[in-house]
C-alpha cells in the first residue's frame, strides 16, 4: 500500500545499483515503507550482534602463520567483552602478563604488524588474511625487518604504541575492526605510527579505512600501507604532517608499467 | 575553592570547582570512565544546589583548565565581552537559569549576552536545568547564518546532505545526493566524509560538488569534511572550496590530538574566505564536535565532558560559522552510554551552543555498540525540532555505510516537517518549488523532480 | 496456528499468534516477567517480519482471549463494524502501517474506520511502527468529546486538574485546586482521588466540586475517582456526581480482579446519564488504565500487555467516554522498567487509544521505584504534544502526596503550550479570559486570577 | 531573579499552608523556578533510596513483642531488593522454609495480623508500633482471637492470603510499607481480606491508605480498620461489596458518647 513510484521516482530506483547506501526506497506518505523499516531492524539487530561476535584469535594466528608470519598472542587490559566497551583506556594497555611476553622478543625491527579484533571481529576473521597476502609481498620488496605479528584481544588503536615499543619497531601498523554498521559489519582500518610509544594521540597516525570487498579493495589498501610506511621511513613521521599522495605514485607506477602485484 | 553543602540531612564538599561541575552533571558514562561522576544522586544534587548558589562571575577568576596551559582558556577570557555579559553579572547560576526562563530573556536580549557568555556559564547553567528548559529556553536563541542561503531562521530547519560512500565512488556519491536532493534535503551543505585522505581524491570530490551545485543553480554549499590542513592545501591547488570543515574539542590538548590550533583554524578560516564563493555571506567554517573527544585523547583536565564541549562550541564561535554540528552519540557508549544519555546530552549541546551564539545543528545518532535505537533518534529529533535547531543530517536510510552509525534520513527530515510545520532555508525552498520536488506548501511533489536531477547522472539525460 | 519465518540467516517458529505478538513487542519488563519476551533482538524482529504479513483479517476469526471465556472478547467481535472495517480489510498488518502513514489516511477517513479497527488490530500495528510513527498517525486521529465544554480539538490540550490530599481535608483539596485554575488548568476535569473509600466522605467531595464549579460558573466538570458501584450508589443517594470513574482493563478476569464487569459499567454510564449534568454533551464516563493491570492480576491469558492495554481501550469505547487516560509510569518497575519504556509505551497507549476512537489522554508519570525521572517525562510530554494528546494531568508541583508518584505540573503545561502552541478547551479558553487568570493569549496574566478565586477559601472574601 | 509575586499570587502562598501538596511554587517564565527543581530533586533522590531502605525485622518484632504480641518471621520468595521489585509474583509467595514455620502454627484463629515491608521499610519502621497500639484494644474489644502476629520481608499485600490461610485465621489484616512519594516516603496501607487463601483477587480486599502522621491519624485508622473488621464478620465478606461507612459509626459513636480510646 505504499504510494505507486511515479516514472521520475522509478527512474531514481535504478540509482541504488551504484552504492550500498540505503537510498530509493520509496516512502509512504512521509515515512519509510513497511519493508524498510523491517530491514533496517534485522539489520541492527544483526550489526549489534556482530559486536559481541567472539574473537576467534587462534584460527586467524593459524591462517596468519601459513603465511609464514611468525604470531605472538597478547591481551588487552580489558578482561571482557563488557569491560573492552566501557573502558577504551584499558583497550590501549598491554595486560602486564603480554607486555612481558613482548619484552623478550624486542629486537631491531622496522615494522611491527599488530592485528586487532577493535569493534568487529568479523572484519579480522573475513579480511585480515588475505589483505597481510596482499601487503607482504609490498613490505618485503621495500626490505624491511618485520616484528612477529602480534594478535591482539579486547585491543583498541592505541594498543599498537605500546607493542610496537615493546618489539623495539620502528614504526607499527595496527589492522583494527572498525565498528560495525548496518551495511557494512565488516570493516577494516588500518593505523600506522612512526615511532610508536605509550602517549601518543592520533595526530601522530595515519589511517586507511573501509578495507573490505565492498570498500577499499585489498590490493588498493595494501598499496596504499606499503605507501605510507615507505614515506613515513623517508620522512621519519606519520600523521597529519604526512599527507596520502599514493595516487600519484600509483598514476607513476601504471605509467611506468610496474604494475601492481596482483 | 573547597565547596560544602549541607542538603538532604548529610554535609558534601566538593573539593574545587571542577569536582562541583562534574558531579552535578546528570550521569554520563563519560565522566563516570573519568572518575568523575557523583557517586549517588544526592551526591549529585547537593552538588547542583552548591552551584546554583556560585555567582556567574566566579567563571571569570577561576579557570577550570588554566590559563597558561590552554589556547582555549585563554581565547575564552580575552575574547569575553565585558558589556554584554553586564546585564548578568550579578546572577548566580540558579538565578541565572530563572532569568533565561522568564519572559525577560527575549530572543533579542539573548543575543545580546550572548557575547557575555562562556562556556563553563552555559554548561554550568544548564547542569541545573531540565530537559524541558533546555528545549524553552535554546528555542528563544536564534543564530542566523549565511554563504549561499540564510540558515536558522525561525520555523525553519535545514538538512546536511551526508552521500558518503565506501571507496569516495563518485556515481554512488551522486546517487546518494540526486535521492537526498528529490527529498528536498540539502540546504545546510551537502557534505561528504571522505573515506580516503588522498589529496587526490578529494580535489576530485570537490569539484563533483561545484559542478553540481553549479549545474542547477542550486543555492546552497559543498564541503568535504576532510581535515583542514588538507582544505587549505587543496585552496591554495585551487580547489573549489566552499566550506572549510574541521572537528574541534574543548581544550588545547585534545586539538592538538586532533592535529589543530587555533592559528591553523585562522588560517582555514581566511583560506576559505579568500575565495569570495558565498553569495549571501560569508561564514565559510563547518565544524563538527562531540561530548567525549577530550577525554578519549586523555586532554580533560579533570573537567567533566559537558563543560568541554561548551568550550569547544566557544572555539567554533570565534571563526564565525555557517554550521557547528554535535555529533552527539558518534563515538559511543563509554562516552554515551545509551538513549537516554545521548538525548540528554543532545539537548545540553543544542542548548549551550545556542546560548553562545553558534549556529547548533545536531547529528542525532548512535552506534551499533550503544544501547540505542531508531525510537530513540526519532525522540530526540522531535526535542530537538521543538527547540528549534539549525539543521541536522540527513543520511540514506538513515545508514551511513562508510562511518559505520545511524544518523537521520531523509525521511526523517519529511516527519519533522510534517509535525512540526518546519520549513527550509529560503531561497532552497524557492528553489526546490522551482524544480518542481515540492510544492508551494513545501510537501514533496509526486515526481520529486525525479526528471530533472537524473540529468546530472554521468550518461543520463534529462 | 504456528507461524515461520526465516529471517537474518536463521529460522524461527511462533506456536501461535499470542506467541507472534507478545515476541514482535518491543522489550518491556511486563512481557518478561509474563515469560513472553522475545529472547533476542533478531527472534523479535523476525516476529515483526512475520508479523508484516499476516492479514489483518486474521485478527477477526483468531482470538487472542477465547471468546467463550471472556467477555471483553465478545464485546469486540461482537460489535465490530465490518461496513467501517472494508476499506482496510484486505490488507496485511504491514501495509496497513504503509495506509495509516500515507495520504490517503486523512482525519476523516481515520475517523470512519476506527469503529471496524480491533484492539488487536492497533497492537499488531504498532509493534511495526517506530516512534515517530506513532506520533505523525496518532496526530491525524482526533476523538472529540464533551460535557460542559469540547476536548480533543486540534491545536489544543485540556489538563485534569488533580487536588490530592492525604486526608480528603476539604481545605487543602481547595487549595491546590485555587492554584491549578490560576495556572489555567481544569479544563479536562477536575478529580480527586480520593484517600478514604467512605460513601460520606466521597460525597462531601462531589458536594465541594459541584459548588466550586457552579459559583464560578465554570465551564468544566468534576470527578471524584471512587468505585464505580460507589459512584452508582451516591447518584443513588443524589449526589451530584458530573463523571463516573472507572479503572478498566483489557480481559473479563482482570476487570473482575477490579470488582466490575460490563454490566456495571453500562450502569455506571446509564446512572451518569440520567443525572443530565452535562450542558453540552453526555460523554459522562472517565476511565483509567495502563500496561501491566492485567498481569499483576494474573489475568492476561499469555497475551502480551500492550495487546491487553489496547483492549482495555476496547472496554472504554463502548461506553462513549468523555475522557480516557493511560496511567503510563503508575505501577512500577514490574512492568515498564525505565524511562525508555514508559515513553514508548506512552506513545504506544496513546496511539491505540486514538486509532480505535478513543478520547486518549495521558497521565505521563513514574513511581519512585523505577527507573525514570523528570527528564523523562518532560521527553513523553514533549512527544505526546506533538502526537496531538487529548489531555494529560496537572498535579501541584508534580508530586501527588497521596498516590506516591511524579506526574505532570501546572507548569508542565505552561511549558508544552509555550512551546506547542496548545491551547484549551474553547469554553474555558474563554472563561479563564473572563477570570484575568490568562490575557487573550491564552497566557497568564500577572494576576493568574488571584484575587476572584482567592474567594472560594472558607472565610476569605474577594 | 523569579518574577515578583504580585497581591493576588502572594494570597495564593498563604494556601500552601493548607496542604503537604507543592503549592504556591512561583514561576520563572513558564517554568519551575530554581529553588523548586533543586528541592524536588533532592526530594526524588531520598525518594530513590526509601526504596532500598533495610527492614529492619528485629527491631520491629522486638518492639511489637512489646506490645505481648507473640512474633513470627518469614520471608517471601524473592530472595533480594531488586528482585522482589522486578517479581511481584514473588513477592506475594512465601519462600518453602517460611510456609511450613506458619503450618505448624495453624489454630483456630480470627484474624491474621501480617506487618510487611512493601516498597518502604520506613514506613513500618515508623508507624506500625503506634498504630498497632491503637488497634489493639478495639480489637480486644471485639473479641477476636489474634494469630501470632507475622514479619515478613519482600512481601506484597497479596502475601497475606497464604499467611493467613496456613495460620487457618478467618481474616488477614496486611499492614503494609506504600511505594514511597517525593513528599511521604512513610505511608501506611493497610489491606483486609476476609476467608483468605492463595489466588484472592483484590478485589476481595478493602483498604485503608496513607496512615501516618501527615496522613490519616492512628486513631482515626486503628477504628476504620477495626470497623470493617466487625462488619466483615457480620457479613461474611470484604472487597467491592463492603463499603466504608465507619464515619456513621464513629458519628453514632460520638452521639452514643462511646469516645473512641484516647
Ligand atoms: C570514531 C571515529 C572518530 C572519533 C574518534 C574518537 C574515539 N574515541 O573513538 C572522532 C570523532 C574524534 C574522530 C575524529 C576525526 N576523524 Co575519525 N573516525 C572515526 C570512525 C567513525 C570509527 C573509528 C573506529 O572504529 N576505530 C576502531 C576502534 C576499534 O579503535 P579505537 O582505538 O577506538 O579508534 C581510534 C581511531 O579510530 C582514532 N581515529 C579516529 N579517527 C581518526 C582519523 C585519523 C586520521 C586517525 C589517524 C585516527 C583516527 O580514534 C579512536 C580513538 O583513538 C572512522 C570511520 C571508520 N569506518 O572507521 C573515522 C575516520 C577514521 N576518521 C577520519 C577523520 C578524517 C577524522 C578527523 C581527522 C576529521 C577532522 N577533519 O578532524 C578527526 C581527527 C582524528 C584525529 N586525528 O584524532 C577518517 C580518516 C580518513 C583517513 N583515511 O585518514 C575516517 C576513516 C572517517 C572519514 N572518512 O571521515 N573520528
Ligand atoms: C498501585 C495502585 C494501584 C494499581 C495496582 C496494581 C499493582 N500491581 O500494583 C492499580 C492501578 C491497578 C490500582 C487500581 C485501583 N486502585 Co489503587 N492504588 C495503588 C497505590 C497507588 C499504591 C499501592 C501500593 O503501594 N501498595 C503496596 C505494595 C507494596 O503492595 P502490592 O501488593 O504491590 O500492592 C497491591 C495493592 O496495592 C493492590 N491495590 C491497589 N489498589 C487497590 C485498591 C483497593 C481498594 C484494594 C483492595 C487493593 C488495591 O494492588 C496491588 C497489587 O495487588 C495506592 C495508593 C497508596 N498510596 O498506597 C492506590 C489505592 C490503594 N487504590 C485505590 C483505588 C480506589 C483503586 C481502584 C479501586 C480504583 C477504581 N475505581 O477502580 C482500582 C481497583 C483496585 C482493585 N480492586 O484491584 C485507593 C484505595 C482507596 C481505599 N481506601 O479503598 C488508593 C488508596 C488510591 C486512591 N486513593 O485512589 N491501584
Amino acid at each position: 500500500m505504499s504510494e505507486e513510484p511515479n516514472p521520475g521516482v522509478r527512474q531514481l530506483a535504478d540509482l541504488a545499483r551504484l552504492t550500498p547506501a540505503r537510498i530509493a526506497l520509496g516512502r509512504s506518505g512521509a515515512s519509510l515503507p513497511t519493508r524498510e523499516v523491517l530491514r533496517f531492524g534485522m539489520a541492527h539487530a544483526q550489526a549489534r550482534d556482530a559486536v559481541h561476535a567472539p574473537f576467534d584469535a587462534d584460527d586467524v594466528a593459524s591462517r596468519l602463520a601459513e603465511l609464514r608470519l611468525e604470531v605472538i598472542r597478547v591481551e588487552s587490559a580489558a578482561c571482557s567483552r563488557e569491560e573492552y566497551l566501557r573502558r577504551p583506556d584499558l583497550g590501549r594497555r598491554l595486560s602486564s602478563g603480554s607486555r612481558e611476553a613482548l619484552t623478550v622478543r624486542r629486537g631491531d625491527f622496522d615494522l611491527s604488524i599488530v592485528v586487532a579484533d577493535g569493534l568487529s571481529s568479523t572484519a579480522i576473521h573475513q579480511n585480515v588474511v588475505p589483505f597481510a597476502a596482499m601487503l607482504l609481498p609490498l613490505l618485503a620488496r621495500q626490505g624491511l625487518r618485520l616484528a612477529p605479528v602480534v594478535v591482539g584481544r579486547e585491543a583498541r588503536v592505541a594498543l599498537g604504541d605500546e607493542i610496537g615499543a615493546a618489539l623495539g619497531a620502528r614504526a607499527v601498523a595496527v589492522l583494527i575492526g572498525e565498528r560495525p554498521g548496518l551495511s557494512s559489519p565488516d570493516s577494516l582500518g588500518a593505523y600506522l605510527t612512526f615511532a610508536p610509544r605509550a602517549g601518543l594521540t592520533d595526530a601522530a597516525r595515519n589511517c586507511i579505512s573501509n578495507i573490505r570487498p565492498g570498500g577499499l579493495a585489498y590490493e588498493h589498501a595494501a598499496f596504499k600501507l606499503s605507501w605510507l610506511i615507505a614515506e613515513a621511513f623517508r620522512r621519519s613521521l606519520t600523521g597529519v604532517g604526512l599527507k596520502d599522495e599514493s595516487d600519484l605514485a600509483l598514476e607513476a607506477d601504471a605509467a611506468g608499467k610496474l604494475a601492481i602485484s596482483r | 575553592m573547597a565547596y560544602r553543602v549541607a542538603a538532604g540531612g548529610t554535609s558534601h564538599v566538593f573539593a574545587d570547582l571542577r569536582e562541583l561541575m562534574a558531579k552535578a552533571t546528570p550521569l554520563r558514562s563519560g565522566d563516570q570512565l573519568a572518575g568523575l561522576a557523583a557517586g549517588s544522586m544526592q551526591e549529585m544534587m547537593a552538588a547542583r544546589i552548591a552551584l546554583a548558589d556560585l555567582p556567574l562571575r566566579t567563571f571569570m577568576h577561576e579557570a577550570l583548565v588554566p590559563y597558561e596551559e590552554d589556547e582555549v582558556t585563554r581565547l575564552i577570557l580575552d575574547t569575553h565581552d565585558a558589556a554584554a555579559f553586564a546585564p548578568i553579572a550579578t546572577l548566580t547560576v540558579g538565578e541565572f537559569r530563572d532569568w533565561l526562563c522568564s519572559d525577560a530573556a527575549t530572543t533579542e536580549v539573548l543575543a545580546g549576552v550572548a557575547p557575555g557568555i562562556t562556556p563553563e556559564m552555559a554548561a554550568a547553567v544548564s547542569k541545573l536545568m531540565r530537559n524541558q528548559d533546555l528545549i524553552l529556553v535554546a528555542r528563544k536563541c536564534r543564530v542566523v547564518t549565511r554563504f549561499r542561503n540564510t540558515l536558522g531562521l525561525p520555523g525553519r530547519l535545514a538538512v546536511r546532505l551526508q552521500p558518503n560512500h565506501p571507496t569516495d565512488d563518485a556515481a554512488g556519491i551522486l546517487a546518494s545526493t540526486i535521492d537526498g536532493l528529490s527529498y528536498g534535503c540539502g540546504d545546510a551543505v551537502i557534505g561528504i566524509n571522505p573515506a580516503s585522505d588522498s589529496l587526490g581524491r578529494i580535489g576530485e570530490l570537490l569539484r563533483l560538488l561545484d559542478e553540481l551545485i553549479a549545474r542547477f543553480d542550486m543555492p546552497t554549499q559543498g564541503c568535504i569534511l576532510t581535515h583542514i590542513t588538507s582544505s587549505i592545501a587543496l585552496i591554495g591547488q585551487g580547489a573549489p572550496v566552499d566550506l572549510v570543515f574541521q572537528s574541534v574539542a574543548g581544550t588545547q590538548a585534545a586539538n592538538s590530538s586532533f592535529g589543530i590550533d587555533l592559528s591553523i583554524l585562522q588560517e582555514g578560516m581566511e583560506a576559505g574566505r579568500s575565495q569570495k564563493r558565498g553569495t549571501v555571506g560569508d561564514n565559510v567554517m563547518y565544524f563538527e564536535t562531540g561530548q567525549g573527544a577530550a577525554l578519549s585523547a586523555y586532554a580533560h583536565h579533570g573537567v567533566d565532558q559537558q563543560t568541554l564541549e561548551a568550550r569547544a562550541y566557544a572555539v567554533c564561535r570565534a571563526y564565525e560559522p555557517l554550521l557547528v554540528n554535535t555529533v552527539v552519540g558518534f563515538i559511543g557508549p563509554e562516552y554515551l552510554y545509551d538513549g537516554k544519555q545521548i538525548i540528554r546530552a543532545g539537548l545540553e549541546d543544542h542548548f549551550c551552543g545556542k546560548l553562545l551564539g553558534v549556529p547548533m545543528g545536531c547529528d542525532i545518532c548512535y552506534t551499533n555498540h550503544a544501547e540505542a535505537d531508531q525510537d530513540d533518534m526519532d525522540t530526540l529529533l522531535t526535542l530537538l525540532g521543538t527547540a528549534g535547531v539549525n539543521f541536522i543530517m540527513g543520511v540514506p536510510g538513515a545508514d551511513d555505510v562508510m562511518l559505520n552509525y545511524q544518523s537521520t534520513s531523509f525521511h526523517d527530515q519529511l516527519y519533522i516537517r510534517e509535525v512540526l510545520g518546519l520549513k527550509r532555508a529560503p531561497e532552497f525552498e524557492a528553489w526546490l518549488q522551482r524544480m518542481d520536488i515540492t510544492d508551494v506548501s513545501g510537501r514533496l511533489s509526486a515526481k520529486q523532480g525525479g526528471h530533472v536531477l537524473l540529468a546530472a547522472m554521468p550518461g543520463r539525460a534529462a
